[in-house]
């Protein structure tokens, strides 16, 4: 896109265009168990994103020869509501989200005991409400709440985060004019107990070195969002427990 | 899952058992809503936005306002087009994939109480008369269905047409240039028609009616009134009938129910009636 | 649409645009079992309508788990035409389409014995050959029509008929100009044995007491119409029994 | 419906014992059509329209005439399209959705016998070259099917061809606008070609297959003649195979049944050959 | 396709366009089983058409109700690569195509011993890469190599050209200038070894006399398409021999 | 059929045996590629086309150049597009229909790595800025499956794109008529970024993975480079983890063998480096 004439991405001062300095996540909150029907669910909001995810399942699979003797199928529908972006989006999958859904669910899938439930459908639903920017790193982030919310079993939580280059510099966590204007997006998912890398993609243009600065910026991000999924898992918990005493 | 129907006919025997009694299953008399939650300009980015819990049920309407061409037969007039998406994250009954008839159905029923009274001033939204007009999208995403998702989605979209705020343009008749100004302006609307949506449940009529009375519902029927005591549109959904009392019952029911909703909406949104 | 200047759809002799009275019916004719293949059909001109209406079933249902165990499913397809209306219609269903299949389903539904037949699908396609406003009262009547002659049990007929309010008067049954350019149409079905009203709807700007006006119009109305579907039955066993007689 | 693998084994053997004795299984000869009833002008608000009789099979054709861009390799002619509904009330084999091979071979082959023998003559449809043409549209409902649709329709289509009014337009060159006239005018149609089918059935060749015929055929041919003796589309058809000496009897004997066919539409219709 | 002004197909020597005469086929290269994963395939460079057919099968059907139980169910699928041809064709079956694989699918069927692989489908897969005229009857003959390379059982090689009126003269082959230009095009396929008819089509205008001696001059080319078939599966079979004498 | 979960283990243990002693299935090294074949303009109706041979894995790519419209925010660059289509004649799994995630997934990996290098210069492909500007399509049609379809689509598509030829074209700015010429000039092609993809089985990471390996190995990773040192898109594929070591290690594999892989496409392309 054009960049606007004389926009700086990160001023004299090492402050970028929201004030935020190079190492630092927008303002991140997390609500799990949120929606009625869904088996497990999570609000993430993430800077300006708003996400809602969803997981219903395990269940029965339906057409039955989708399914899998030996375990479950991971399915994940990554959408966004037309009034998402600033320009309306036509409802239905287009390609790049068809693209997202597949990668969120190579990043959920290592983390999930899929053949705990063989022959059944576990199916994950992320819908952007609204979107500024790291979409996917705050869907995967929701999903993986939504998952653990629906009683799962999960070897570990998924945490994403993603990091970029703007004005020459790697950065952490960039939002719509920085992901606009910028040189590169790397958005990275992991899951923190065994430092493994579930999601690894790359947009943009970086040296080697660039490139892995970049990674490695973006998993110390995850692991920051990790710990405030445990948080918003505890208080979910610390909730229940405390209704359950409540009711005695 | 195979204890489904067995639960489902528990069901049904206690929600009718109740209502001879006079009593609904969560409680609620015949005449009551559940509980209403409206928040507006939830969504940044839209030009106009509202959730709405209606008990359990959630659902989110956005305003999105382009620019377009008028239809032929209405040069005069600005475009609104109202549509719905059932996402799967809401129920375990909807599937992805493009509007089914439950979803066009919502939406039709909805957008006909909206363009029926004349809610919006469409007259109000031509640029060039013929050929550049205000394009309105109403697009409602179900986040969680817990029944009469009308009515919801009803309370939704004018809440956030009645606090959406659209960019005021210049449009240079000598160069057919349009300049998107910095300053917004609120949409005109006129009319605040609500629909009332009433289940027929073992012959008893009961408003607003939750996801466990729709599944054992043998009809449906909704009648959508504005503040000028005026029918914007009716629509009998489902299978089942209903007597002529019936009707009137539910067009009366309605009327009184949409004032009491409209009072509720207006001081959400923190208005006046326009 | 925008109504052309000076027209006027009551004179003032009380006349409407076709030279009706206020409560008076289009010319309608009704014929039944008029196609080979269907298991019922019959032809319904209403008007400048023309209607047709085939049942096929009951029937093995595809795919299978469309199947239900308690009784059988009705599906109902109402279509028109590419060349019924003035502008040509695309090809296939749109949403108006969509909506309407939906509450003639439900119009009819409530007339059909449909638990005699479970695990079955019973399927009623109706065709719109061409439009004049008033085409689903028109399509109930005729898919009425047809499931009677293909031998389904129903309770009663379905009849329909719709009444509408143009210049500040409550009239029977809107022909094309007077919907276009009238205050509101009022769709109505009945069984009339019983006065169950089995559909309903409005689209217009109507009082409480015009509603409540249009709508025992249109139940006069569908029950006029009732008077002519018994008649086009009538008068297809007659036939029927005359060719029995002729052949012995 | 377990029984009609074996009523079918029943039906075939029928019919090739009746044809080895020179019979069809409804009495006609191997070159006799069905009772063919034509009617036209029966849409009114269709520019031509005609409804088709062919013994028990159905068809209902409706001409559109509307306005638009020519092709940009064919500047100087009008846009015709051909479109056939197999709509599922026609037959239990029918099912919604859009045009299946069936649909889409049955249009073409229609559309072809009348494009290539230049039937319509498409360059008197120019409004500005390359800019603005007439564009017809030819919509075949199928209403019934008994077998043989491709020349039911082929004898709609020129029925409602020959037939059809088309409103006289006036262009203004300077502003550019379009004036639809009160005159009406006949489209300007100078061939009238009809395609004339043949079944091959246990090695038989029958002109207008019935149902019955078509569920046993071995394979199908089609030939198109018009009144100037000039053929304007072959097709074969479905599985099978074919002797030269019997395409060549299917050629000889379709220009004597065009003929036939010929002289009973314009009887139909009112007409001379153009 | 209006004509460039002073085209002439036919030169005052009896040449066409291509320099061919009025009975020459364009230059016709075959080879068979070259792909990897086909059970059978071939390609055929025909002109400067370029087509590559695999074949599948017999292989388990999906639906399942599409099977039939007493033979073999034949899917033909011929397709236009996007870059094959002038302009850009977009991707995915248009009418045109779907017309195609029908009548292609009928000149293959009465070759194939269908019934001794009940309950099983045949997918032919035909790929235009480069189309210049007479693609279909291209087609048609790299198919039934394909047909043949995968071993299914055939009572005859298809053999398949088309001749066409150009000029005022009925000659063999159209490529595309004449096609776009001519009057008039026949494809034919044929099983040689009885001389039966398995496609015929005509596009164009033309007498009955013109029509038969056009019928009759595409069998004569697709005769000696046989020919190139039979060698080209006599090179393969030759080519495998050796290879298989060549390890031992 | 039954027997096909049954081979797959045996192959699974086999490929997973070898590696530990350090063998491919294959014979080859852990970083060694296939042997690679390149033949360009081979489909003369493309302005620009490629067929790869990568072992028995075969893709044709072409180049297709067309004028159009430029994206409203990107007014001063041509338009450039990348659709890959999995036909069912390459693969056993590929089913017709429209591109499904695979293809997708495959279209938007290479048309990164190309776009974000900016390897074909969109800026001098524009004719009049915000009106019209020339369309590339890149449609790559995979003929034959045998594993590692990205970096065979990477390299077909640079060397279609690098050996493509477009007509020139002459713009009238006052008629606003656009004149192809006979001459023909190549695309603007600066970098050459080749995609390097490298599967992970059993905790080994192998470069260029046959259909046998893709079939038992745990993830994927692909690092595209162009010839200045840079990454252009990076993206790990399908389930599976990555360890950052093998991150590393991928990264710094890949500059080597994107490097090699160009020096053989340049040649066979007869070019140097743009």
């Amino acid at each position: 896109m054009g960049r606007p004439e004389g926009l700086k991405l990160i001023d004299e001062n090492g402050k970028r265009v929201d004030g935020r300095k190079k190492y630092e996540l927008r303002k991140i909150d997390m609500e799990v168990g949120i929606l009625k029907n869904a088996d497990g669910s999570a609000y993430v909001e993430w800077g300006k994103n708003k996400i809602l995810a969803a997981v219903y399942g395990p269940r029965e699979i339906h057409p039955k020869h989708l399914q899998r003797p030996d375990m479950a199928v991971l399915r994940v529908r990554y959408n966004m509501a037309p009034f998402s972006v600033e320009e309306r989006k036509k409802p239905g999958p287009d390609r790049r989200s068809v693209e997202i859904s597949k990668v969120i669910r190579g990043a959920l899938e290592p983390a999930l005991l899929l053949e705990m439930f063989p022959r059944t459908v576990i199916d994950v639903f992320i819908e952007v409400l609204q979107a500024d920017a790291g979409t996917r790193v705050a869907g995967i982030t929701a999903a993986s709440l939504a998952l653990a919310d629906a009683g799962i079993p999960m070897r570990d939580l998924v945490a994403a985060c993603a990091a970029g280059k703007i004005d020459g510099e790697i950065v952490l966590d960039l939002n719509k004019d920085e992901d606009n204007y910028g040189e590169a997006d790397v958005p990275v998912a992991i899951m923190p107990l065994k430092n493994d890398i579930t999601l690894l993609q790359m947009d943009g243009y970086l040296t080697r070195d660039e490139l892995l600065e970049a990674v490695k910026l973006a998993i110390k991000g995850a692991k920051a969002v990790y710990q405030k999924q445990r948080e918003a898992l505890k208080e979910k918990y610390l909730q229940i427990a405390q209704e359950v005493a409540g009711n005695e | 899952m195979s204890d489904a129907p067995v639960m489902a006919g528990i069901m049904r025997d206690r929600i009718l058992n109740l209502l001879k009694k006079g009593k609904r299953i969560d409680g609620r008399g015949f005449e009551d809503y559940r509980d209403v939650e409206i928040k507006t300009n939830v969504i940044e980015k839209a030009e106009g936005s509202a959730w709405v819990r209606l008990g359990e049920t959630r659902v989110l309407v956005g305003i999105k306002v382009d620019v377009g061409e008028p239809f032929p037969d209405l040069p005069d007039r600005g475009v609104m087009t109202t549509n719905v998406e059932l996402v799967p994250l809401a129920s375990p009954t909807f599937e992805p994939g493009p509007p089914d008839e439950n979803a066009i159905e919502l939406a039709r029923i909805v957008d006909r109480g909206i363009r029926e009274s004349q809610a919006v001033e469409l007259e109000k939204l031509v640029i060039v008369p013929g050929k550049l007009v205000r394009v309105i999208f109403i697009d409602v995403h179900v986040l969680d269905h817990d029944g009469n998702l009308i009515d919801a989605t009803g309370l939704g979209a004018m809440a956030a047409l009645l606090t959406a705020r659209i960019p005021k343009l210049e449009y240079n008749g000598e160069t057919g240039e349009l300049v998107r100004l910095d300053e917004y302006e609120p949409l005109p609307v006129r009319h605040v028609p609500l629909p009332v949506t009433f289940a027929k449940i073992g012959g008893n009529m009961v408003v607003d009616p939750s996801l466990d009375e729709e599944r054992v519902m043998e009809s449906r029927i909704t009648v959508t009134f504005d503040e000028t005591g005026h029918v914007s549109a009716v629509q009998k959904g489902e299978g089942g009938s209903f007597k002529l009392e019936e009707v009137m019952y539910a067009v009366d029911t309605a009327m009184r129910k949409s004032s009491e909703l409209r009072e509720m909406l207006l001081s959400s949104v923190d208005r006046g009636l326009p």
